[in-house]
């Protein structure tokens, strides 16, 4: 029996019926959820999936009533029979946090940045549960001991920026578990966490869950982890629920065409459908000569910042290591994956490949020139060349700037099309990464993070790269999509043979896509190797828990996979 | 069905009426100044030596002042030269300093460090002497007023602006500029720029109106205008002799400068929340 | 590098300015019209007379000469002597220093609360009554020219209440707070609007952002949300502008002293402008250049303080 | 305590070393004379006890009575032989009025012999003015002219320093050795520099001080109406006019000059600036100087034939320039008036509002066309009047106005040397009619101080030459 029967006959915590958003944009009203209408009871797991877009973030954020002033909402929410939607602030104020807390997809802008992480943390315990300042920081180190942040200690002291995008959604997560709610809603919690890491803080949530009885929205494109963890799912598409059902029965016998695409679209599932290296394309013979990229004893340090004080007595902290003596060659036309742990660095290198960090120690060299002693001229060429998806797309995009305006800007300044033409390439673009046209005059703020994540694919691939260091480009992404972009991906690599470095945590993606891999850990590179291999027959401890961890799809058992503690305990 | 909308209303929804109710006062300040001639009545310099310190009446609107000048028409005309003073005294420390402060805050390094002294370097000139040695130079007025500003005002703009930069200039979407290949000046008008301008939007609106009244106040070194203009500040510098027997001849001008600041502070505050809503 | 380190290097970092400074001000107050001599001995006196006074403090020597002998001067410690007073330099401008630092604090600490105040009201009200109110009071307040609050203050509350003095600095600690009250309420009447109207703006950028979203989601406070993450987020830009004007008042408030009769630095500066007191323009230019150095300083190291990403 | 703000500044205390308003007040209170005036203006024995003069007028001895400086050492011929010939000579700010002295001797310890190189009608009244102070022989030889006259100096009159704050105030204490004995009747006296008049106005009304210096006219009424302070209009020897620059043109050309005059009325402009409060000028000296022209007509509003003048001279290119020191209210008033009735009669003109610096140093250049202004004079003897502002050959120009009539300047000398008062009477009046026949300057108005007194205060008055007399002031509560 799962939870929710078991509770079936008692009425649900939470309620909503026939939600409707819209919101006030330039053109007009635009509406993002329709109709939605959902059910969730004490101790349950309700899972939303859906295509990119579809309202799951809006419909989490109307529950909370945190929707931006432009929205408009219609419809009822009722928490333990009270109509949040008719509540004032105040009394609203005494359900967030302690009733409802809330995961926020988007972890580096929803953090204080003038605020260390550790007292982010303890504000609710502080406010809501009265602890004092020294007790608040204490537990919010033994809350990042939980999320698997390493050194808590140190790191309650750090501050947003100076955490990894990882670490920063972990802390995100530690800060709505501070106060212990009863509802959790959970916008997409682990997109930037490697596979080891999320499978604790799944775990961790099914603690918690069982623990106390948490009732728990969770909104994820990974369907595995859907599976794993959800009692219930919801499935939406165009701000609509095309389908709601048993987690069960859902995934095992979707009834709405979208829901079958979705399952269908899986990564994982692909690949064993098409044999393995079907899918990627084999490296071209290798190029005689130069590789394209070569790094050589990289080392990255981050001058530590103490705060006033201990920068008075002189008693700064000591720099972070991001990266550690990192050698590795990454060949013409390739596609080197990188994987590992959060916070081992890897973003950090992607920024030293377009010379947005500069190595504290070691050289790089693109096609044979260093790139750190590069004229200014060389650079300009360099960057056209050489081109970076962040990992937090939103954060990339100039708030004032509308998707095709960001798209077009680079088009327009390095003269890659001109007049009219523009236009016509803006709208290529967008219907490349399958970005509705309609959409083109939105500001990042009034876009999901899918789309966000999309207009800066598209940006990307506006100046026609030949090296594309992309960050972590699917994590926002649903399958349906991602498998999508994959593939425009693969078609350039084979048209043009563009050369990509893909940072992923989604494994899968990295097995079906990558030539070859290469595998982080606290700075270093642990291991790389043809995917096959590695893969296949990991050589490092690390490379094996990291397999070892990756979600899978159930197929049997649903039940018994959902109550089974550690994931990782899996075949 | 009910309609909730966040707190408040939306912030942009509201930016329209701010503008153009502060649109509205200043335009309303412009044409008075356009139409001065035909809507005074009198001839603002004309002296009555029979009429001095009279109350206001129906004759005199706003009353006569110790010339015997009559008030209403010199407060209508004074609209043009102290919005000719407002605009053209803010221009020059406005562009300066918004450059400067950009150009510092973004490039950082000794450029900054030097720039900064530079600021330093201005702020602790002292003004009196510049004054002078301008007036000297280039004999009483007005103008002599501007360049006097433009050579000492835009220190605020840079401070302002340079602290915004240095923020943005940390941000992501400023890396993906780079990443983009765009060129640095570029970078910092197109992306830097508009999102660190809104505190210099506010604080212009307010500069424009300490202009106006620094002006007043700085007469006694001869800067500003040369008497006869009809000048609002000038006219509450001559007016406070006569604050217990003559009240008007002070508050007329006084309340024409503030409306005009107050439609100023709108129109900053409206272009606020303008750029506010533009993210 | 201790805060120590990085403050001797900016004044090592003024040493050129200084110079610079030092020179455009010499020139240009003797490049003025203006003869001190004459504003030195009245109007009547005999053409010989001011000839031998330019000759007897060197007036009339070619101006490279004349500054070799000032940086000369400078070098051994000595800001020369006054011509007007013939005290030295050092001793006028340390006479005068009290009330005008006395006077910034004041009005610095009167400005302050009513600030966050005010900004705070008009930023969580915003388009609401309280906010016009502030608006308009502001707006009044700051375009009302000093000269004239400060007849009308003095009128009202020296006057006809006679709570406050009108005029004077007073003698010990007490005394001042009363003497100067009137001329800080007079200062913090025009500075608290403008800073007003910037920290409003700023609280208003910051209150819908996401951090802020989230911490709501948390379901804290919205005082504690204000104060900690809006009013932090939000305050540099003011603290910007708060220390060039805090700058140009250590520079001396020249109208609320002229107002008010305080003796002030400002006062002192325009009197010796206004006299061609040479040198005690010039030692005073050093001492604006050095408490500007050490405002901004201050500034930096709040802006550094309150926010990580910033760095000295 | 007696307590008083005005707005001229004291920034020596030398007093040969100044003579500039604020030190003018302030020389008498510190250093005493061989003469005093009285409290109606006679001329009466000071240091000196009596003096002689010599037939032919050229010798005059003065015999000292016993005195102290404040330092309670003895005052003798030394002492006052030795000030003399200091403001008389090289590095006196004002040795004007000394220029007849050929020199001065101590003949013994009480005797002080002073030869002339011609009889000077107004030398005794010379002997009372700010500049004839006596300090301290040994003590200023012995300090350093520098020191003794910055740090506690030595002083003869009725008050001592005991604080000096430079550029804020000057606290006088009584000198307990001053000759006359009884006086002054307060222990302490005030000075405070205030620039601003309606801050010296709300001071007195708040009762933080005792006398205001100069308040406007405009609240001259107001403030007499009130019971606890007193206006008295004392007269003063300061006469308001507008000087032109005869150095170019248009002013140059006499009937410009005329027209100029004739354009304005006078008596209007001065009830407007003055509220009534001052007489309009009728010529180039001040009223309150001996040997005023009273009956003389002045030149009066006659717009007709200023027109015709102006016609007459040609009508003027351009623009005249009045200059006014910025920061001076009247003044500034007046170039207002002046040029809208100026404008009246076709005569152009705009204003150029300059700091005071800039103002003397345009004005000694001649870098002007028109400047409405003021002076004073430090006696009652109009013979350092007529140097000033009218004798061309006087070493100013007449008041930088470049006016240089050969008859004036002959008659300055010559009124200087006659010692018959009624022939004296008869060379002033002609300079002033031939002067303001020629428009020398545009005379304007004469006004009374408009000082204003609690009635705390009795006995305080400002002599029209400018001496305070707080030595016969008191305090009443
Ligand atoms: N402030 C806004 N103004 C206008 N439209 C908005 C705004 N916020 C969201 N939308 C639109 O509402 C729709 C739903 O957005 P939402 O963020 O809920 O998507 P999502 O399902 O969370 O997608 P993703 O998986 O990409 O995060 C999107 O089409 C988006 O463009
Ligand atoms: N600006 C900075 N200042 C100080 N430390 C930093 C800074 N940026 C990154 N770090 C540190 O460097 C390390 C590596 O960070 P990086 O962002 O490269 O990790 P990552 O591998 O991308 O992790 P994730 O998968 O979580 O995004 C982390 O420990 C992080 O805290
Ligand atoms: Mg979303
Ligand atoms: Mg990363």
């Amino acid at each position: 029996m799962t939870q929710a029967r078991r509770q079936g006959s008692k009425e649900p915590i939470l309620s909503v019926t026939s939600l409707n958003v819209d919101f006030a944009t330039a053109g007009g009203l635009v509406r993002a959820v329709e109709g939605v209408s959902l059910d969730l009871h004490l101790g349950e797991v309700l899972g939303i999936v859906g295509e990119s877009g579809s309202g799951k973030s809006v419909t989490c954020r109307a529950i909370t009533r945190l929707l931006p002033l432009s929205a408009r909402v219609s419809g009822r929410i009722l928490l333990e029979g009270d109509d949040i939607l008719a509540l004032d602030e105040n009394d609203m104020r005494g359900i967030r946090g302690e009733k409802i807390a809330m995961i926020f997809q988007n972890p580096s802008t929803h953090l204080d940045p003038l605020m260390r992480i550790g007292r982010q943390i303890g504000e609710g315990l502080r406010f809501r549960l009265g602890r004092n300042a020294r007790q608040a920081r204490q537990e919010a180190i033994g809350l990042l001991a939980d999320v698997r942040i390493s050194e808590p200690e140190r790191r309650v002291d750090s501050y947003p920026h100076e955490l990894s995008g990882g670490m920063k959604q972990r802390a995100m997560i530690a800060g709505a578990l501070a106060c212990q709610p009863r509802i959790l809603i959970a916008d997409e919690p682990t997109t930037a966490l490697d596979v080891t890491v999320q499978s604790a803080i799944l775990d961790l949530l099914r603690d918690i869950r069982h623990g106390r009885d948490l009732a728990m929205i969770l909104v994820s494109h990974d369907l595995a982890v859907i599976a794993q963890m959800c009692d219930r799912i919801l499935v939406m598409k165009d701000g609509r629920v095309v389908e709601s059902g048993e987690a069960e029965e859902v995934v095992q016998r979707p009834q709405a065409a979208y829901t079958r695409i979705l399952i269908d679209s899986q990564p994982e599932i692909m690949a064993r459908r098409r044999s393995g290296a079907g899918h990627r394309a084999p490296l071209r013979a290798e190029r005689p000569g130069e590789a394209m990229f070569r790094i050589e004893n990289l080392t990255v340090e981050f001058s530590g910042r103490g705060g006033l004080l201990s920068g008075l007595l002189g008693t700064a902290a000591p720099a972070t290591r991001a990266v550690t003596d990192l050698s590795l060659e990454i060949g013409h036309g390739e596609t080197l994956g990188i994987v590992g742990e959060s916070g081992s660095g890897k973003t950090t290198l992607a920024r030293c490949l377009v010379k947005l960090v500069l190595p504290t120690a070691g050289r790089i060299w693109f096609c044979g020139h260093p790139i750190c002693t590069m004229s200014r001229r060389d650079t300009v060429d360099y960057r056209r060349r050489v081109q970076m998806v962040f990992q937090n797309p939103y954060e990339s995009l100039d708030p004032r700037m509308s998707a095709a305006q960001a798209i077009a800007e680079p088009l327009l300044r390095h003269r890659i099309a001109k007049g009219g033409a523009v236009g016509h390439r803006v709208r290529e673009l967008m219907g490349m990464v399958e970005l509705p046209v309609s959409l083109a005059t939105r500001r990042p703020r009034q876009l999901s993070g899918g789309q966000c994540q999309r207009v800066a694919i598209a940006r990307a691939l506006a100046m026609e790269p030949q090296v594309l260091v992309a960050d972590e480009i699917t994590s926002a992404l649903d399958v349906t999509i991602q498998s999508q972009i994959l593939g425009l991906l693969q078609n350039l690599r084979e048209r043009m043979g563009l050369t990509i470095i893909l940072i992923s945590h989604d494994l899968g993606v990295v097995r079906t896509f990558c030539h070859r891999a290469a595998v982080m850990q606290g700075g270093r590179l642990v291991e790389t190797g043809a995917v096959e291999d590695l893969f296949g027959r990991p050589g490092q401890d690390y490379t094996r828990q990291l397999l070892a961890a990756i979600p899978r799809m159930p197929h049997t058992d649903l039940r018994g996979q959902s109550q089974s503690p550690p994931a990782a305990a899996n075949p | 069905m009910e309609q909730v909308t966040g707190q408040g209303q939306a912030s942009f929804a509201r930016a329209p009426g701010l503008l153009l109710l502060g649109g509205a006062i200043v335009l309303a300040y412009i044409l008075l100044a356009i139409l001065a001639g035909s809507v005074s009545g009198y001839d603002p310099d004309i002296i009555d030596l029979n009429q001095l310190l009279q109350p206001p009446s129906a004759l005199h609107w706003f009353g006569t002042d110790h010339l015997g000048r009559d008030v209403f028409s010199r407060v209508i005309h004074g609209a043009r030269i102290d919005l000719y003073i407002g605009f053209a005294g803010v221009i020059a420390p406005l562009l300066i300093g918004t450059l400067v402060g950009l150009v510092s805050g973004f490039f950082g390094g000794p450029l900054d460090a030097l720039m900064m002294r530079l600021v330093d370097l201005t702020v602790a000139f002292p003004f009196f002497v510049l004054v002078l040695a301008i007036v000297a130079a280039l004999g009483p007025g007005v103008e002599s007023y501007f360049i006097a500003l433009a050579c000492v005002g835009w220190v605020t703009y840079a401070r302002i602006i340079r602290a915004e930069v240095l923020v943005i200039r940390s941000r992501d979407y400023i890396a993906a500029a780079r990443t983009l290949g765009l060129h640095p000046l570029y970078i910092l008008i197109r992306h830097v720029l508009p999102n660190a301008i809104s505190p210099v939007a506010v604080y212009v609106m307010t500069d424009i109106a300490l202009i106006i009244v620094f002006g007043a106040s700085l007469g006694f070194l001869g800067m500003g205008s040369q008497p006869p203009t009809a000048e609002w500040g000038v006219m509450i510098a001559d007016g406070q002799t006569y604050i217990s027997s003559a009240w008007w001849i002070c508050f007329f001008p006084g309340v024409a400068i503030v409306l005009l600041g107050l439609g100023f502070s709108f129109l900053g505050d409206g272009l606020a929340s303008l750029l506010r809503a533009g993210r | 590098m201790g805060l120590f380190q990085l403050l001797i290097r900016r004044c090592l970092q003024l040493v050129p300015i200084l110079i610079g400074i030092s020179i455009v001000v010499f020139a240009l107050v003797r490049l003025t019209p203006g003869d001190p001599a004459r504003l030195l001995v009245g109007p009547r006196v005999a053409e010989e007379v001011l000839v031998e006074i330019r000759q007897r403090y060197g007036l009339d020597q070619p101006l490279p000469i004349q500054y070799a002998r000032y940086v000369g001067q400078l070098i051994i410690g000595d800001l020369g002597h006054s011509f007007r007073y013939k005290i030295p330099v050092s001793q006028l401008i340390f006479n005068h220093l009290p009330p005008t630092l006395f006077l910034v604090c004041y009005a610095i600490v009167l400005t302050l609360i009513p600030t966050l105040i005010l900004a705070t009201v008009a930023a969580r009200r915003q388009g609401q009554w309280p906010d016009h109110v502030i608006r308009v009071i502001g707006v009044a307040g700051m375009t009302m020219p000093v000269f004239w609050l400060g007849i009308m203050m003095s009128r009202l509350f020296g006057v006809s209440l006679g709570w406050f003095p009108v005029s004077g600095y007073g003698e010990g600690f007490v005394d001042h707070l009363h003497h100067l009250f009137l001329p800080a309420v007079s200062t913090a009447i025009w500075v608290t609007p403008i800073l007003v109207r910037n920290l409003r703006s700023a609280l208003l950028e910051e209150m819908d952002s996401d951090y802020v979203l989230a911490a709501r989601s948390k379901g804290l406070p919205e005082g504690y949300i204000f104060r900690r993450h809006i009013l932090g987020n939000s305050l540099l830009p003011t603290l910007h502008l708060l220390g060039v004007l805090v700058a140009y008042l250590l520079g001396g408030t020249v109208i609320v002293e002229t107002v008010y009769a305080v003796p002030g630095l400002g006062q002192l500066m325009i009197n010796s402008v206004l006299a061609r007191d040479y040198f005690v323009i010039q030692g005073l230019t050093l001492y604006f250049a050095l408490a500007t150095v050490l405002v901004t300083f201050a500034v930096d190291v709040a802006t550094a303080a309150i926010d990580p990403r910033v760095k000295l | 305590t007696i307590r008083m703000a005005t707005p001229y500044k004291a920034t020596v205390l030398d007093p040969t070393k100044s003579a500039a308003a604020g030190e003018i007040e302030l020389f008498g209170q510190l250093y005493a004379r061989l003469l005093r005036r009285s409290a109606d203006g006679k001329l009466e024995p000071g240091l000196a006890e009596s003096w002689e003069v010599s037939d032919d007028g050229k010798k005059f001895v003065f015999r000292l009575r016993e005195a102290k400086f404040s330092d309670g050492s003895p005052l003798t011929a030394a002492d006052v032989a030795f000030s003399l010939s200091r403001a008389l000579g090289e590095g006196s700010a004002y040795p004007a009025p000394f220029s007849a002295i050929e020199s001065v001797e101590a003949e013994d310890e009480r005797t002080v012999v002073v030869n002339l190189k011609a009889p000077a009608a107004p030398f005794l009244g010379y002997m009372e003015i700010f500049n004839a102070g006596i300090v301290s022989k040994a003590d200023v030889e012995a300090r350093g002219p520098e020191k003794a006259f910055t740090e506690n100096p030595v002083t003869s009159g009725p008050f001592m320093v005991k604080e000096w704050k430079p550029n804020d105030r000057l606290i006088l204490e009584r000198n307990p050795h001053y000759w006359r004995t009884g006086h002054p009747k307060v222990d302490q006296v005030a000075l405070i520099e205030v620039a601003d008049t309606n801050t010296r106005i709300a001071m007195l009304q708040g009762g933080e001080i005792d006398v205001a210096r100069d308040a406007p006219f405009a609240q001259v009424g107001e403030l007499d109406a009130s019971d606890k302070i007193d206006v008295p209009l004392h007269p003063s020897t300061v006469i308001y006019m507008t000087l032109l620059n005869h150095g170019r043109a248009p002013f140059n050309d006499i009937r410009v000059r005329q027209a100029a005059a004739h354009a304005l009325d006078v008596s209007a402009l001065t009830k407007a600036v003055t509220h009534g409060h001052a007489t309009p000028a009728n010529t180039t000296l001040p009223e309150a100087l001996l040997f005023h022209h009273k009956d003389y007509p002045g030149i009066s509003q006659d717009v007709a034939k200023a027109k015709a003048l102006l016609a007459e001279a040609g009508a003027p290119q351009g623009e005249a320039v009045i200059m006014v020191t910025a920061g001076s209210v009247l003044s500034e008033q007046l170039a207002v008036l002046i040029q809208a009735q100026w404008a009246a009669v076709g005569l152009k003109s705009k204003i150029e509002k300059v700091d005071v610096g800039l103002w003397w140093d345009r004005l000694t250049t001649g870098d002007y066309d028109a400047a409405p202004s003021w002076w004073y004079n430090e006696t009652e003897d109009p013979d350092l009047a007529a140097r000033w502002a009218l004798c061309g050959a006087c070493g100013n120009k007449s008041f930088y106005t470049n006016y240089n009539n050969e008859t004036v300047n002959q008659l300055t000398e010559q009124a200087l040397n006659e010692i018959d008062p009624e022939k004296r009477k008869a060379l002033y009046i002609r300079m002033q009619e031939i002067s303001t026949e020629e428009v020398s300057q545009i005379p304007l108005y004469y006004p009374p101080y408009t000082n204003a007194y609690s009635t705390r205060v009795k006995g305080l008055m400002l002599s029209p030459a400018l001496q305070w007399n707080f030595e016969d002031a008191e305090i009443v509560e």
